[in-house]
């Protein structure tokens, strides 16, 4: 079976949105949305580190299932560290 | 030979019962378990050794035995972690009134400080029968305060207290050690705890002509000039310390924190990390100009401030010692 | 091509195929890494146990008499560090698991031959970096790495010990991604997941654990060592950073560390056990199961090592539920192996003894694990002797014990020929009775509060007798593990020829030749059978032993 | 014993040299390299998650003098940064596309572009670096001061302490990220290399595709690391 062979139009145009994060992520910064700032941060960086996964990365057009399984599995570890550390840290001054 | 040689530490604290009733129960269930299993294996590897003609019997599995031997463990499981939890949450929250004493380690010795003012190094007295709060700190690296006999262990670590407490049962003197290692003397980090009677204790007590910790961090609060901006009647540029201890305090930025003794400790050496609402960020660090223990005698003073004083291990006996 | 063996007329095996020192150094061959890989892995046992010897001779009396406080602390720690990563964590999954995998599974080779062979590379070169910071004064940092102690207050060889680790966790993480894709890619035609040795399925769920928690051990590792070269502060009180988080970063590996060391040996267990019972596996798909579960739950309870460190009250009753769910699927797998010997036919072969051993020193190691998860417990024992008994039972007595137990069943295969048998029922039974004496009275020291890591407990006189009776133990479990590296050498010159399936065991392994040629199989395998088809594989009333 | 009985596995004429001889089919190799390289990544994932996660931990704790050492640095080259390393990832999307297709002149064309990317992104850290140098901002000398106060905070001054842990974790994070793009620019030479060699065309572009793998993902912790370091409560 052949690789999927995505279009140069498509690449340009994950490029542009792209670059249109990025410039929506620095003016979203300078805006004062108080707890919802590093939300949209990272809710903007996400969704261009989707884009790159699933486009220049090919993971949406792969006839393998275990790939996104791995990708899946290292974040779920990842939030794992990151959860239960915090289950520390965010507790300490508990009572 | 078998008297000196004991398979268990004294049991010198309430904590000590609780504790050792917990492991006697552990090892009794623990003692059942392996002796079921390797009765077990025995009796198999001898009941169906190989005998010439006689041939194995093909057995695929039983899906009951195996949520049997799931679900019954895991119910014994949970016994034990409540009934732990619960013994860990009676470790970890020290009593209300319990008598205070500082603690700094350092590489390689033990010092402790009693709110009556007494100093001791490597060795701490205390009157059986009162609840004994230890607020411990470290100079350097992290040690761990260990007192076998009371079942009570507890990490002290650089820049912040943690806390350990105990109730003696028992007159004696029992071991502490060192029990996170820390260099070179790690195991030469030992000292011993003493377990006085009472009127022992005041006699001991009695010995030493030092001043109560809080008159100590009194006298240095006014030195350092802290008393120029904390004023105690009227507001100064720093906000009043009467009655902070162990209550909300509003920050500057929005956020309540508790002026636990990390506060008090972080506000003297960092003091803008958590500014008070309504203050300006004006004091200074203090942050290498005084030791652990003149800190430890400032927090003393300033909870000196919040009501009735901090319990003193002396307190609530005959004649106990005079509080400022 | 003329191979080295074809000219002397033998038949031609991957031990015989090419002589000379290149054609080891350079190899490719998956059997022939595993025999680096023993090499180093000897050589390593040996140097760690050689330090474990020094500590008991060091505590056979109260004073520190034998050595300085200084020597003894670099004793421990290189004791640790040497066996825990240069040693228990590689030597199942880089020796047995290099050489079988491949075949158990129907496969000429790993899916990487070449990153396996960098694989070793970075092992030695990982070694050779240990053996430096020993030779050049050693290092006493313990085997944890504590901070602040360690970056702010030691002027030992961390760095290098630091970079020692970190370059052999790259070589472990390599080993690991061989395994993962060689098991998804490369089984033979018919080897279906549910056909797997339970073998292969240990080292996929090991290699999960190698994959996912190495990395973020070597970042913590790396900003320990930073923090010494640059000062970076990430770790240090003094700038208002916090000594817990490295021990989170720390355990977050280490814990899970711990089933990297112990499923290969859980894996071994189930090929002896199944074989000497001539027996299926009791409730293989619980027993697969188990080992994937203790894998994943294993990642979430490494902060039981911190209970007393600190860290929260409710972070603590967190982590301690969370350690007894590991505890179930470890309890299925004692469970399910005593009833694989359920009317089986049993023969008392080393390995089989070995897997008893396990079976018993396992169970005893797991049921302390509860006393250590078990909050109030944990807080008297943690950091004595208790814990010190505790995991040389997991790792020692399971893990140890389990290797040989796989080394003498597979010696055969490996080397071509077979081990002395009485002299290794003789091994195991010494080292099953030196072990026990020697870590037995540790978990009394424990409970009566002696802390680890004392070089000097003149304080404390009462805990002599108990260490006596522990440094007797280490020699005689010297013996026994001196004994197997005699007669295995012994034996690969002087030993009977092994025929190509001793033990009558099932398995693809059993197969082939052996040894086996380079390429294990002549044409590809097709798998018809179900994992463990002891039902199918007609007894040999005559099982060849060679005296 | 028995034995398995054989059946005929349809061996690849070997006239394909990238086959090893191992593999049964070119496809079988393929798969094979790409899980292996989807797994390196993973490893790669937790590596930096370490310092993300020191990273969460102190940013809750100080969250002021992580902002105010956030606003020392310069966001016009971190933003510039970051559109060069995206623009990177493009050519090599495009490079790897350029192998599918079989252009194989593109192919080098769109290397050597990442690369010059790759180069200019390291260029602009190096001067951002040796800013921060200037600066006095290198945590643990005795010379470090970072002027200021909390955002939006006059009157409560920077945690000199605190600041340089937010520093500390600016250089790890984004000398890790820095040392993974010296590699991709070592390794982008290498394949450009090879590529110059007519290697890769549509039959063959594996460690093309899975150094464009590497790239991407060392693009991707950009992404996260830009928002996280440069942007902290920006806002006036």
């Amino acid at each position: 079976m052949s690789e999927h062979i995505s279009s140069v139009k498509l690449y340009i145009t994950i490029w542009i949105a792209l670059m249109v994060g990025t410039i929506l992520t620095v003016m979203a910064a300078r805006i004062d949305l108080g707890v919802f700032n590093p939300i949209v941060a990272l809710a903007i960086a996400s969704t261009k580190a989707v884009l790159v996964v699933l486009f220049f990365m090919h993971v949406k057009y792969t006839h393998e299932k275990l790939t996104k399984l791995v990708i899946v599995t290292a974040i779920f570890f990842f939030l794992i560290l990151l959860a239960l550390t915090m289950a520390d840290y965010g507790t300490r001054l508990w009572t | 030979m078998f008297q000196s040689m004991p398979l268990w530490p004294a049991r010198a604290s309430t904590l000590a019962n609780d504790v050792d009733a917990l492991y006697i129960f552990l090892i009794a269930v623990s003692a059942l378990m392996s002796v079921l299993i390797f009765t077990t294996v025995a009796f198999f590897a001898v009941r169906y050794r190989h005998r010439k003609g006689q041939h194995a019997e093909p057995i695929e599995g039983s899906h009951a035995l195996e949520i049997t031997w799931s679900v019954i463990p895991f119910c014994v499981f949970m016994v034990f972690f409540a009934w732990g939890a619960k013994v860990y949450f009676s470790e970890r929250k020290p009593p209300q009134d319990s008598a205070e004493i500082y603690t700094v380690a350092k590489q390689w010795m033990w010092k402790f400080e009693h709110m009556e003012g007494q100093r001791e190094i490597n060795e701490l007295h205390v009157p059986l029968g009162r609840d004994v709060k230890m607020i411990m700190t470290s100079q350097d690296v992290i040690h761990s305060f260990y007192v076998p006999a009371f079942r009570i262990k507890q990490d002290v670590l650089p820049g912040r207290y943690t806390v350990a407490w105990f109730h003696p049962t028992r007159a004696g003197t029992y071991h502490l050690f060192c029990a996170e290692y820390c260099g070179t003397s790690h195991s030469g980090m030992v000292g011993s705890v003493i377990v006085m009677e009472p009127k022992d204790y005041e006699a001991w007590m009695g010995g030493g002509g030092s001043q109560p910790l809080s008159v100590t961090g009194e006298l240095l609060f006014n030195q350092l000039g802290c008393a120029t901006c904390h004023r105690k009647e009227t507001q100064g540029r720093g906000p009043s310390l009467i009655g902070i201890y162990n209550r909300p305090v509003l920050l500057e930025d929005g956020r309540t924190v508790i002026a636990d003794e990390d506060y008090i400790r972080e506000s003297i050496l960092q003091p803008a990390a958590k500014i008070v609402s309504g203050f300006k960020p004006v004091m200074p660090t203090f942050q290498g100009q005084i030791s652990d223990e003149q800190l430890n005698a400032l927090i003393a003073y300033v909870k000196s401030l919040s009501g009735p004083a901090s319990p003193s291990v002396g307190k609530g006996m005959a004649a106990a010692t005079a509080q400022p | 091509m003329a191979t080295a063996a074809l000219e002397t007329g033998e038949r031609e095996t991957y031990l015989n195929r090419e002589y000379g020192v290149k054609s080891w150094l350079l190899t490719v061959d998956h059997k022939r890494i595993a025999l680096l890989y023993l090499m180093g892995i000897t050589f390593f046992f040996f140097v760690g146990g050689f330090f474990a010897l020094l500590i008991r001779l060091e505590l056979l009396t109260p004073a520190g008499d034998l050595v300085q406080a200084d020597t003894y602390n670099k004793l421990f720690t290189m004791h640790g560090q040497v066996m825990v990563f240069f040693f228990l964590i590689p030597a199942v999954p880089a020796v047995l698991g290099n050489f079988l995998i491949p075949i158990m599974i129907g496969a000429k080779d790993l899916a990487f031959p070449r990153i396996n062979l960098l694989s070793w590379y970075l092992y030695i070169i990982g070694g050779l970096l240990m053996v430096y910071t020993i030779l050049s004064g050693g290092v006493d940092t313990g085997w944890t790495f504590y901070t602040p102690l360690s970056t702010e207050f030691l002027n030992t060889n961390v760095v290098s010990a630091a970079l020692a680790v970190f370059v052999s966790g790259f070589s472990s993480i390599l080993t690991g991604l061989n395994f993962i894709v060689t098991i998804h890619r490369m089984r033979a035609p018919g080897m279906t997941w549910n056909r797997l040795p339970l073998f292969v399925w240990a080292h996929y769920a090991t290699s999960i654990i190698q994959v996912l928690g190495t990395p973020v051990v070597a970042i913590a590792i790396v900003l320990v060592a930073l923090e010494r070269l640059f000062h970076l502060g990430i770790f240090n009180p003094s700038l208002g950073g916090d000594p817990l988080l490295f021990q989170h970063l720390f355990w977050f590996y280490s814990h899970p560390a711990v089933y990297i060391m112990i499923l290969p040996g859980m894996g071994i267990v189930s090929e002896i056990v199944c074989c000497f019972s001539r027996k299926r596996i009791f409730g293989y798909k619980a027993m697969a199961l188990a080992l994937l579960g203790i894998a994943v739950v294993g990642f979430l309870v490494w902060a039981h090592h911190m209970f007393v460190a600190g860290i929260s009250l409710y972070a603590a009753l967190i982590f301690s539920l969370l350690t007894y769910f590991v505890g179930v699927p470890s309890a299925i797998k004692v469970f399910n192996w005593t009833s694989t010997m359920y009317k089986g036919s049993i023969r008392y072969q080393t390995p089989m003894l070995y897997a008893f051993g396990f079976i018993g020193l396992f169970t005893i190691g797991g049921l302390t694990g509860l006393f250590l998860a078990c909050l109030g417990i944990d807080v008297h024992v943690t950091d004595t002797y208790f814990v010190v008994a505790h995991f040389h039972y997991i790792m020692v007595g399971g893990m140890v014990m389990a290797y040989l137990g796989g080394m003498h069943f597979w010696w055969p295969k490996i080397s071509g020929k077979m081990y002395p048998e009485g002299w290794g029922r003789l091994a195991a039974l010494l080292v099953f009775v030196g072990f026990n004496l020697t870590f037995f009275p540790q978990f009394i020291l424990g409970y009566m509060g002696m802390p680890r890591r004392y070089w000097d407990y003149s304080h404390s006189p009462e805990f002599q007798i108990l260490n006596v009776l522990s440094t007797a133990g280490a020699t005689v479990l010297a013996v026994g593990y001196l004994l197997p590296m005699i007669y295995f050498v012994w034996s690969m010159r002087y030993g009977k020829a092994a025929p190509d399936n001793p033990w009558n065991a099932a398995g693809l392994e059993w197969m082939i030749p052996s040894p086996p040629s380079t390429f294990n199989f002549e044409e590809e395998p097709v798998v018809t059978w179900e994992a463990y088809n002891y039902d199918e594989i007609k007894e040999n009333e005559e099982v060849p032993v060679a005296h | 014993m028995h034995t398995s009985s054989t059946a005929t596995v349809n061996h690849e004429a070997h006239d394909n040299p990238a086959l090893l001889h191992y593999f049964a089919t070119a496809e079988q190799q393929k798969d094979a390299a790409s899980l292996g390289m989807w797994i390196f990544l993973i490893t790669e994932i937790m590596f930096f998650g370490g310092m993300f996660c020191a990273y969460l931990v102190y940013r809750y704790w100080y969250f002021g003098d992580f902002a105010a050492g956030s606003s020392s640095l310069s966001l016009t080259l971190g933003t510039i940064n970051t559109i060069v390393l995206i623009g990177s990832s493009l050519t090599v999307a495009l490079a790897v596309r350029c192998a599918q297709v079989g252009k194989k002149k593109a192919i080098v064309v769109n290397l050597i572009l990442t690369i010059l990317l790759g180069l200019a992104f390291l260029g602009i850290k190096a001067k951002e670096y040796k800013d921060k140098f200037d600066e006095h901002h290198i945590p643990g000398q005795a010379s470090f001061f970072l002027e200021g106060h909390i955002p939006r905070h006059p009157d409560i001054p920077v945690n000199q302490r605190h600041a340089q842990i937010y520093f500390s974790l600016y250089f790890a994070l984004t000398g890790m990220h820095a040392l993974h793009m010296i590699i991709g620019v070592g390794l982008f030479s290498f394949l450009t290399w090879k590529a110059t060699q007519g290697t890769f065309g549509p039959g063959y572009y594996t460690p093309l595709e899975n150094g464009g793998l590497y790239w991407h993902f060392v693009d991707i912790v950009w992404i996260y690391l830009f928002p996280l370091l440069y942007l902290i409560d920006r806002h006036p």
